[in-house]
């Protein structure tokens, strides 16, 4: 196995140069999530207009593959239907899951398809993960509410 | 399927050494611990050769692989009873898994549905082994709840007669054994089920003797906790299961607090991880629950009907030659129907321990004593019984062992032919 | 006397494979559980081919021949820490010596030595492993007991000019680390025991991180309970020991109820064995706890004395070498006093899961996270370390490899040099 | 191992014909003790005069070698002072406790030689000294008593 394979550039490059970190001063909802195992922290402002994703904003402390995920997932996700936007977690996950079996649909994944090494390390899922979680968590408070 | 004998016992390396001054080993303790294949002792021994370390919490290849043997045993053992992988609690025995429920359940504060209020009503059996008696009894003691039980009759069966009454509005848990570790008897659980979810109240089964040696499948039992030991089912020792509906693991308060059973931990609170690593505190018994995997894999690849099967028929031997000796009562059902594998008994004259030993010096292992039941021994009226229990490596020849042995024990003492 | 390593590494089979595409295994995470010598694995191996039967209980050779070796087992671990033999405890870990400690003392009755009463003080220390903190702070919840704390310094030390205060009068429990798993402290036992003793409190001790790793004798310590786990002491997972002063014992209350652990039984009341017995229920960790004797065995014919200056040679070289590397901090002492083989460290602009995931792929296996101390991680200011720990097996160029690691994860990560 | 080192003749016959079996009506104390791994239970009657054992007498359920024990026992000890009383105690403990390596002092113990095939079962021990310990416990209540 080879690390590079986990530590994929584009991973490295939002680790260092995040998109969206920083809170949002407005959302509609705001989770925090955590790492038990680890100690990483999460936490992420969502806004949604008219079933649109309009704001996701983030602020952490973790390893490279959670941060960078999460640099990676709100740059994606933003502007995208509620439905769009359960396609990619759902896509993302499936990915993770796979034990390096897949590489990812580009078209879907975008860049996040850099992550597909880290579905041959059990350990560093979680840490991947750990944005798009708070992501459905935060999603799934918007819909209870507005149900 | 007929098992062949043979085959099995070649598994069991145990069988290799012999009792007593060269006496072929003839065990017929398998209720008490059953002996373990080579698949369970390599499993365990290859878990510490090729993959040992702390599981979940490191980011490293032995770490990884240790994770994964730890939690596909996990999903070995939620397969084998049809339940989720997340209602699979590992635990160090039966024992540790129901004191676990008794003390979470203690625990459960006000508007948890496990909160038990004084006058609230636990229910058991007379013939529950102290396992699941004495932390039913104690919680009794600790929360002012009243604790009744099922009488048992004369044919070692319960009496259900009053079923309606003893468990009543007030119930909330009814904890009862699958199948009687003295008398053999495998209880109705429907019946039992029925009522106790009429009145909104938890059946915890003790499944000790009946996992190792029936299919147990508990969607299809209407049952809320099941308890098992690794031990009795080929497994290593130092492992149990606990099994609980996921929705009732969720609410049910943790036990051991430590490491890896946490979501946060500050000097003064705690959160709890979700089930099943809430009720797993610190380095748990991973070689143990792999070597249990492998077990139950060995049990599958055999089939628990086949067991169930071949066990039954030596029973029938095991009755039929008890009954032709004189002076022997055997306490617990004589037919076949709705008993398993383990037949107690005592002959007139010879104590069980004498009688015990008189066997072992003929190879032949048995257990005397009262057999952790202590109150179905009195209500028996007996001190103490021999017990002879078989296994799926046990043979008609271990049988007319036995019953020779009985009979020869009786002319070594002098009593009554 | 200098160990071999060489020889000694050719009694731990693991370190016949390798790692991540045929690299060299370089285990540095000793501090998480142990590897396991081959006469460790044999003597779990052998109980199951040669000696399996439930102990205690039978009156059959095998059941004899368990009993003895599961005794046996419990002296080695008597002779290991210099107590009596009753005054040993198996528990499947540490977690559970604590967790029994706590259930046990929390319910204790008026007039029972143990009794605590709202108002009561129970002190622990900031450097606490969660499973020597959270039972603490549960029962301290329970029964309305406060709990309070030694800080640590900025060496990583325990802050103890606030003792006087801090255990005072109402003190009925002090529970410490004997060495932080994270920082290597090893924390001055004396003055905290004296104190301790001083206003009526017992001292319970959490060996987890000590007794594998340097001579730890009971009787000279002037300590109440003693704690620690088999898997970390080349011991088999799923055993664990409680040590505690035999009048104690006697007068503790027992924790799992069920078989072996009772004098009588009836339907509604029990009374308990004698201890250690009292605390053992049911059919116990028995071929964990044979395991436990062989490897403690194994350790003292090594010698305890020669293992605890071979780490601390190994730690000088390591904290030398973590020192030459710039943007590094250690966390805990970096002199050799009084401190263990054990190094959390931190890499500017490298996270712990990023550096330890590097250091795998080059084979070397540490820890990263909060190792079970989160309150600790809070006060050093950190969400997680890397943390490096040592053993018998460990030798001077398995430090030169972390090292290099380190030094190259720099590079790979491209942060500053 | 032969069995019938074990179960001697005296043992068997003591076994079948008990002395001292039966309490007593009046006594200086009685104990009740068990073995509760087995369910072995005996309750015992001890009077003493003048630090001379005047009576023992004894009721129980149980094995053979606890049984026997007991009626071995109770005739040894009647008439005997306490101190030789301990002495014959003592003799009979180490003999249990020499897995098989002693024959038994019978100057000493007597007719309880013939449980020295019992130090070779470990589990049947404890049989062998149900009425000792029995009886050490009446004999020290006895002696709280008077001092
Ligand atoms: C200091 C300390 N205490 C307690 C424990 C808990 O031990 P275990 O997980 O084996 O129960 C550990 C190890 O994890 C430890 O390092
Ligand atoms: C019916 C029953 N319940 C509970 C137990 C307790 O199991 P363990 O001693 O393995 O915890 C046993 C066996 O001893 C048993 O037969």
């Amino acid at each position: 196995m080879n690390l590079d394979h986990l530590y994929q550039e584009v991973i490295l490059d939002h680790y260092k140069h995040p998109q969206n970190k920083g809170l949002s001063v407005a959302k509609d909802v705001q989770v925090h999530h955590l790492n038990p195992s680890c100690g990483d922290e999460l936490t992420l402002n969502l806004s949604m207009i008219e079933g649109i994703v309009s704001a996701v904003t983030w602020e952490g402390v973790g390893c490279s593959i959670s941060m960078a995920s999460a640099s990676v997932m709100s740059g994606l996700l933003l502007g995208k239907s509620t439905d769009q936007a359960q396609i990619i977690f759902d896509s993302f996950l499936t990915l993770m899951q796979s034990k390096g079996t897949q590489s990812g649909d580009e078209e879907v994944l975008e860049d996040a398809v850099a992550f597909s090494g880290v579905s041959k390390y059990p350990a560093r899922i979680k840490c991947a993960l750990l944005a798009w979680m708070a992501y459905k968590d935060a999603a799934l408070q918007i819909a209870n509410r507005t149900a | 399927m007929t098992l062949n004998i043979s085959a099995i016992k070649k598994d069991f390396p145990i069988f290799e050494r012999s009792i007593r001054d060269g006496r072929k080993l003839i065990y017929l303790d398998s209720g008490a611990t059953s002996q373990k294949p080579n698949v369970v002792i390599d499993a365990e021994g290859d878990f510490y050769r090729f993959r040992n370390a702390a599981v979940h919490r490191g980011a490293h290849q032995l770490a990884e692989e240790a994770t994964d043997a730890y939690e596909g045993a996990r999903a070995i053992v939620a397969h084998f009873l049809h339940a989720d992988v997340d209602e699979i609690v590992f635990t160090k025995s039966a024992t540790e898994s129901l004191n676990l429920l008794c003390y979470a359940i203690g625990s459960a504060p006000l508007g948890n549905i496990f909160h038990l209020q004084a006058g609230d009503r636990i229910v058991v059996t007379e013939m529950e082994h102290h396992a699941n008696l004495v932390p039913w009894q104690q919680l009794a003691k600790r929360t002012g709840c009243e604790l009744v039980w099922f009488d048992v009759d004369s044919n070692g069966r319960l009496d259900l007669s009053n079923i309606d009454s003893l468990i009543n509005d007030r119930t909330k848990i009814v904890a009862l054994t699958h199948q009687s570790n003295v008398l053999g008897t495998i209880n109705p659980l429907s019946e039992i089920s029925k009522r106790t979810h009429e009145v909104g109240g938890l059946l915890v089964l003790d499944a000790c003797q009946s996992v190792p040696h029936m299919a147990v499948d508990v969607t299809g039992l209407d049952i809320d906790f099941l308890a098992f030991s690794g031990h009795k089912a080929l497994g290593p020792t130092g492992v149990g299961v606990l099994w609980g509906r996921s929705e009732l693991l969720g609410q049910l308060p943790p036990f051991l607090f430590g490491g890896s059973m946490i979501e946060t931990v500050t000097m003064t609170d705690s959160t709890w991880a979700p089930a099943p690593r809430k009720f797993e505190a610190g380095v748990p018994n991973m070689a143990q629950a792999v070597g249990l995997g492998a077990a139950l894999q060995y049990l599958t690849k055999i089939g628990l009907d086949n067991i169930h099967e071949h066990e039954i028929s030596l029973t029938g031997d095991l009755i039929a030659g008890l009954q032709d000796i004189s002076h022997l009562k055997i306490f617990g059902p004589t037919d076949l129907h709705s008993r398993g594998g383990v037949v107690s008994f005592a002959v007139d004259g010879i104590h069980p321990h004498d009688l015990g030993q008189y066997l072992d010096s003929q190879g032949i292992a048995v257990r005397t004593g009262h057999h952790c039941a202590w109150p179905l021994n009195r209500k028996l009226g007996v001190a103490a019984t021999t017990r002879a229990s078989v296994y799926l490596y046990n043979e008609k020849s271990d049988i007319d062992a036995l019953i020779n042995g009985v009979i020869a024990a009786k002319n070594y003492f002098g009593v009554k032919a």
